[in-house]
């Protein structure tokens, strides 16, 4: 009986209207379009009021869950809270209304900013620079492959293969891609790290980099990463790290000290900026000193007292986007890491750590944990023992949000089947944890019980489960009146 | 500290439940020898008054606001009505992620699908993906795209598409075996010059891309360049920079384009000194499977009622790894969003209107500057809201003058065409009020006399 | 199974915390406070962190009907739409940081402002000075009825009666009576309006003034409002018109020029200020330039080019709050009645008439209608019918949100046993309009086939009926731990 | 019009359901001789741009928010952190209105109970109020109150009240038939002068009203004070104007007021010119029948859940009518609002921080500048946030002066009490760094040198 809000086409309605310009203050000319018909009309285009858009939006946020609502513990995605003063800050109007193809002198705030956050990341992660234009995580691992393979065709030969563990995430693998090379998969070991001797033995001179998540997507910790560099690094490799997971380490390990050549972060999860329901992040790339001369164009410095931007650096790998980044992002980052602090960050760490070890002990036993290595700041179940009664990861998922709950990732690590990848952040309360625990202890019994409840979940959302298959087999991508 | 919910009563309770007896026990994993140690060399934490205050000083080291500006040059100052930035900044649309889980992500899907319509009506094509990173990387995109469509070697593009775009698919192709050519504009017109095109133009060409308005804001009317590129069956790419030219100017789809792709900053985006915006991208019906980027589609619950879940994801990354039809993973959703309140605010008449005014406005302070001795239009043709002057003094030496006078006239077009040293790019919307249009003119007047 | 938000009492936990200072920057004295000892600890107040924080409102909010989300006919409230660029104007820096003790040469922005707008509230009502320092309707009537007895005091005598229909806003008899007057109630009419015959009996000279609601409550214009104010002011009293319901009149009937000596307005309801969930609102009050001397202090007048503020006024009813009124409130209103111009105006008026006769036209003959004179902005319907089944306006109210509808006022007019006052103002469509008479036909029908699904109702909200009875009789006003 | 959801063919269909042709047969029940026929003479209406536009000009017509400013007097600049703004604004919150019916008003309603909680726990009295007005009105409502449970007909108010509170008490009780009598305010403290009060105290006295910290920033002692009303059977009312002051100081409750009242503005409302503002209200549980407004209480739904209601409604005006304890229908809940979540935010260690850097603050403030010849304390003893200078120029000159510096110096006592036509009232708040204390010390300094 709950109402659903329709398509915005299906409130249409002729001659509503939201909005209107001041009236034309200028002399009105009618031919100034030539032989070019303007169009008539945008066919479907929706005419509503301005009461209707506001409904309708509000109406629809509503059936979203987020952060500021739900535990939210979606493996690999830190949905840690937003801070409300980083967006307070962000919309200054200096920023916001800054043009970006302002004359420098006019926006050295914005320079300064940048550069800024350019160093203190630097600091966090003891990379020698670092350049914030990525948009993404993924344009982030693009741009550092790039950069890879420009400095090793400077030294002679980009090679062709890049190494990634099977545990990846999937963006690894398509950025070495797109960047021209040829993609082998490391198996994980027992223990879920990367196993040394395979390492060992794939790493030839036809590989230009191994691409490491730290701690991999198992939340399990490359200790050997040190050793990893070195017979990287041996075999004239170079060590790209996908530092994705970053909120586990920040302030208790730094990757540029331990050889790592390129690494990439992702704002968006480690640095608290909100994920905008799929974006926008950003997904800065710190380098060593050796590699800076292949950053991206353009790359802020200092001269003769102000800021300035250099596009004249012939080895960069060139330009990975318009202008300067998602630079409103960048400033919510900043707002973030100013607020902390040195030891800020480091509680972070270890409060996320800390997180997840109290699910991983709760849920020990009762769902199947494939790894048993140390867990940092996430834990990845498997629906193993669900599954004797037929009941998967997915209605697990969908049963935890009739509790009110997010679902934890599934898609990957591809390496657990039917994974659970439960990461908490550390800007969840006791109370919320133990509701999760709480709730997962549930399922697991009416897995046992009564497991077509779960394989009918969710029974209280705003919809009943989504038939995917079908929407992939007979795509209805517009609507079409 | 402020974003931890844990009382110092909670954290013992968790340990002891774990079985450890403290925190650091939990690092145990990490070797001793690479474990920092060190506090970071971090500035001292800020409280909340602090930090404002700070980014209240940097905000205002920006002077730019002050100025009455007429850039654009892929950024565009368009009113943004209120509702905008009231809705979007809803919790409920800033904190969730990408909507991986359908059932609780209602919102998030059916305003993406809200928004690939309105994109597809926009643009006069069938199908429209969820967004991408920004105008650049969507062109860039688009030509990986029209590769796989047509696996052929070489890539044209317009010299009057917007250089920072050039340069981004330079980047993108560079390391993929595929060659680059620019296809020159007329020297009188500022479009694409045919002739060269035709030269150019061969059955190893995958796809042409090109922009209009250009970037020298000139209308394109490219009907007869699509369909030199699909005489050799190569692809013809549209970009769109500023896309409330859309509300006015005929849709891609309309001359044949087989992708529309572009910046959508200027449908509800501040400027935000370039970041974020929102590269948006259509194409035909049959491309669907080469599409890169979340796509939303509508299905039906268990109940058979509509709703709407990511689909196809077999194009992608987190299904595909290297074979995905692009890396993307996190996009630009909540700039779609943005836009998706913006157009359904606008409406029809509303973008209409709007468009029509950056028209006559633009043509309007183009008549006046160039009714100025030492002015000269430089291309003929129709424009949109930009124009390009050339000026006879140095372009510099005008811009300097006139920033004292609290104007930014353009953007100066030497760095990116050394052939057009002496011309300003003028950009005129719906925002400049015909007096501070007469300002200007006054000004550039004043500086010539 | 879904959560329940906890009081923050329940969520605080000693040493949690969402805010710092900066350290204090001058030199501590610790013996500032000599004898007084200051308080060591304030015993239960909350300690909960900023996510806490974010998550406890958000999640609060979302259990609120209210006019962003859904049809809100709440009777005599004036639901409408509240226009989002007015809270932005409202936030200007200019207003929001602007300090009440200001020296007046450094706020004429906002001293204009409140000239502005009353000088057009003037305009709308044809009163000939406004005031608009009272914080809500009721606030203007206690204002209104004091400048009234201030004026019959300086004519002789106060007089000691005050007139008033039975169909009135309980506010009315209240706020008379906090003036010193004895309330007179009078009995409407077959028609729904004021007895002319009645009227004469009890205008005695002895009373001071008619308080007259126009349109009424029962949405009914007074259509002889021109003859009720002969009568007054024959009889030497005054007219007050409560003015809470202009939206229905706005453009088409000027109060000031028909006899009105004092009318409040209510801009939170006619000029689309929002309710605030009960607050503020604003209730300026207009009057006749015979009363003009009676305002309240501060008025602010023009003198040598500037905007000054008058307190020197020796007549003045005197000072009824601080400052200068519900300053944002009025920035708002304004904001709305220079978006809507006269033809605006005038539109509101009859679309708000249209939608309340649309509803009426669809819900007649299904629900009672005690008094069938043309219903201007609202119309009053009883349970009558449905209560031979036993189901009475709160059943039919609370299955209302069942179907995801606020449900319409029920506490008056007193005159119609069971109202169901129903407004559903100008910015409602007709497919919301269209879901309220579906639903209220579907009740209709439900009240005859299944009354104990109405007792029962609601069934689908956050809570299911609440124990009002019970609240009143064991008082629990706080929490004690 | 924007606002308006109905297109000209619903307008048509809606008229033929009704059966009327136009929609000006509706009005038919107006009678043509009182129909106002023209268009209202109003500015032609505004489009959005343009109405931002003007409301601009007027904010900036406004000077104040450039100085750096010593103004308290009963309305005081605080901190007011981010989330305030952030969830306040939400349209769930802005747009509903009183909770008539809870099953759809939780939200409203627990904040509401929350509310109440916190005001007693910060008063330390038994039972709170939903809000009332302002300060003022919340003080002649607490008057009301008084004499309903103490039906005499004298009311005492300090001197050292707020001014404008007292005026508008005054207002308040002028017609009926109440008696109000100041008492008088120690010449060397600026506290009750208690001789005074004993002269005045009788058993004809409902009640006794005073401000603490008082006009003048003295913090009272009321003990004594409240004993003597006590002897004669009168209530003590105790007035809070600043708030925050409540996070450091001894609560009301503790010095045996039997009503406290005052203004919450400072519970993270913006200065707004003085409105809207929040009146808060608590006192005994015995007087709970005769509290003015608003009451959330604490119930059970139908399945025994915990939920709130409006409660106790008999002692209010749609139930009671003119018998009500209050007029007051419509009240401040936003701010009440706004309040909750700047306190819930700040915890108590927050807000007695913010106190405790007010009272150091302002004491810093009074030491540096009372150590300018020329410049007096005025009155001796504890302050909180505020304190009286006594200055031997004239304190409209200075004024001027200081103003010409970009600062304003606090508010001049002249107008309220003759008796201190020398005496300037200075607030220093948390949102005082030291270096713009200093300033307005050193532009004294100069101004006296
Ligand atoms: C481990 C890991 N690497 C890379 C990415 C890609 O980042 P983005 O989505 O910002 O492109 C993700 C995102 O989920 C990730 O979890
Ligand atoms: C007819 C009428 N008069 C007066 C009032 C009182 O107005 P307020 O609630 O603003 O005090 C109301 C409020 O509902 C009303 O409907």
């Amino acid at each position: 009986m709950s109402r659903r809000e329709p398509l915005v086409f299906e409130i249409s309605g002729p001659g509503k209207k939201a909005f209107s310009l001041p009236p034309l203050d200028v002399p009105e000319n009618r031919e100034l379009l030539g032989s070019i018909q303007p169009r008539e009309e945008i066919p479907g285009f929706p005419e509503i009021s301005e009461p209707e858009v506001v409904r309708h939006f509000t109406r629809l946020s509503q059936t979203n869950f987020c952060v500021d609502t739900s535990f939210y513990p979606l493996g690999s995605c830190t949905m840690k809270y937003n801070p409300k003063v980083n967006e307070k800050v962000a919309s200054l109007p200096g920023f916001l209304l800054s043009h970006p193809q302002a004359p420098v002198d006019l926006v050295q705030g914005n320079l300064e900013l940048i550069k800024k956050l350019e160093e203190l990341l630097c600091v966090v992660t003891g990379m020698s620079h670092f350049t914030l234009l990525p948009a993404a995580g993924a344009h982030g691992e693009l741009t550092g492959m790039m950069i890879i393979r420009a400095a090793l065709t400077r030294r002679g030969n980009p090679r062709k293969i890049v190494l990634i563990p099977d545990s990846a995430h999937g963006t690894n693998p398509s950025s070495a891609h797109i960047c021209g090379y040829q993609v082998r998969e490391i198996k994980s070991n027992e223990a879920g790290t990367i196993d040394l001797k395979d390492l060992e033995r794939m790493m030839t001179e036809e590989v230009a980099a191994l691409m490491v998540t730290n701690p991999n997507t198992l939340g399990i910790f490359e200790k050997d990463i040190h050793r990893v560099a070195e017979i990287v690094h041996d075999r004239g490799g170079l060590l790209y790290m996908d530092g994705a997971n970053m909120n586990a380490l920040i302030g208790k390990f730094r990757p540029g000290d331990h050889g790592v050549d390129v690494l990439h972060l992702n704002l968006h999860k480690t640095f608290a900026t909100p994920h905008g329901g799929g974006g926008p992040g950003a997904g800065p790339v710190g380098v060593t000193s050796e590699l800076e001369p292949f950053l991206p164009i353009p790359v802020i410095k200092r001269e003769a007292g102000k800021l300035v931007l250099d596009e004249n650096r012939p080895l960069s790998i060139g330009r990975v986007r318009s202008f300067y980044g998602n630079f409103l992002v960048v400033v919510k980052a900043l707002a973030y890491i100013l607020t902390l602090g040195a030891e800020g960050l480091k509680e972070v760490a270890e409060i996320a750590v800390l997180n997840a070890n109290y699910i991983r002990k709760s849920l020990e036993g009762v769902y199947h944990l494939k790894y048993t290595s140390p867990s940092l700041h996430e834990c990845v179940f498997s629906d193993k023992r669900q599954r004797e009664k037929g009941v998967q990861n997915i209605d697990i998922a969908k049963r935890l949000i009739d509790y009110g709950l997010h679902p934890p990732t599934m898609s990957f690590p591809l390496i657990v089947h039917g994974a659970l990848m439960i990461e908490p952040t550390e800007t969840e309360s006791k109370a919320e944890l133990d509701a999760f625990i709480d709730a997962m202890l549930r399922i697991a019994r009416e897995a046992e019980e009564n497991p077509e409840l779960l394989k009918k979940a969710p029974h209280r959302a705003y919809v009943r489960r989504l038939d995917e298959t079908a929407a992939a087999r007979n795509p209805v991508l517009r609507w079409k009146g | 500290m402020a974003y931890i919910p844990l009382s110092p009563a909670d954290i013992e309770e968790m340990l002891r439940r774990i079985g450890v007896e403290k925190i650091d026990d939990l690092f145990g994993c990490l070797p001793e020898e690479i474990r920092w140690e060190g506090p970071l060399e971090l500035p001292p934490p800020l409280t909340e008054p602090e930090l404002v205050r700070y980014f209240e000083g940097l905000s205002a080291k920006n002077t730019y606001q002050q100025y009455a500006s007429f850039l654009g040059a892929g950024a565009y100052q368009h009113f943004i009505p209120a509702v905008v930035d009231y809705l979007s900044s809803r919790g409920e649309f800033l904190t969730p992620y990408t909507p991986y889980q359908p059932e609780v992500s209602q919102g998030t899907l059916q305003i993406i699908f809200e928004y690939q319509t309105l994109i597809c009506q926009l643009t006069g094509l069938d199908i429209a993906n969820a967004s991408l990173y920004e105008g650049a990387t969507a062109a860039a995109e688009a030509v990986l795209m029209a590769e796989r469509i047509k696996p052929r070697p070489r890539i044209l593009v317009a010299r009057s598409l917007h250089p920072q775009y050039r340069q981004v698919i330079n980047t993108y192709i560079r390391n993929l075996q595929l060659e680059l050519e620019e296809v020159a504009f007329d020297a009188e017109s500022g479009r694409i010059d045919l002739d060269d095109l035709k030269k150019k133009i061969s059955e190893d060409v995958a796809a042409f891309v090109f922009q209009s308005p250009n970037f020298f804001g000139a209308v394109e009317e490219p009907a007869e360049a699509v369909s030199l590129v699909h005489a050799k069956g190569g692809l013809a790419v549209a970009v769109i920079a500023e896309a409330v030219s859309l509300g006015l100017l005929p849709p891609p789809g309309s001359y044949g384009a087989d992708i529309a792709c572009g910046e959508g900053q200027s449908f509800g985006l501040p400027l935000s000194f370039g970041g974020p915006y929102l590269g948006f991208m259509a194409c035909r019906e049959e491309f669907l499977r080469q599409l890169p980027g979340r796509i939303a589609g509508q299905t039906k619950d268990a109940e058979g009622r509509t709703g709407y879940v990511l689909t196809l994801s077999t194009r992608e990354q987190h299904i595909r790894r290297e074979k995905a039809t692009s890396n993307i993973c996190t996009n630009q959703a909540w700039c779609a969003l943005r836009a998706a309140i913006f157009l359904e605010t606008l409406g029809p008449q509303g973008l209409r209107e709007m468009a029509y005014q950056n028209l006559q406005k633009a043509n309007y302070g183009l008549e006046r500057l160039t009714s100025i001795p030492g002015v000269r239009r430089r291309f003929v043709g129709p424009i949109f809201n930009e124009f390009v002057v050339r000026l006879e003094k140095p372009v510099a030496e005008i811009g300097n003058k006139l920033i004292k006078s609290g104007l930014i006239a353009g953007y100066p077009l030497e760095k990116d065409y050394p052939e057009l040293k002496d011309c300003l790019l003028v950009c005129i919307t719906e925002t400049h009020s015909k007096e501070i249009i007469d300002r200007l003119v006054q000004a550039v007047e004043e500086v010539f006399s």
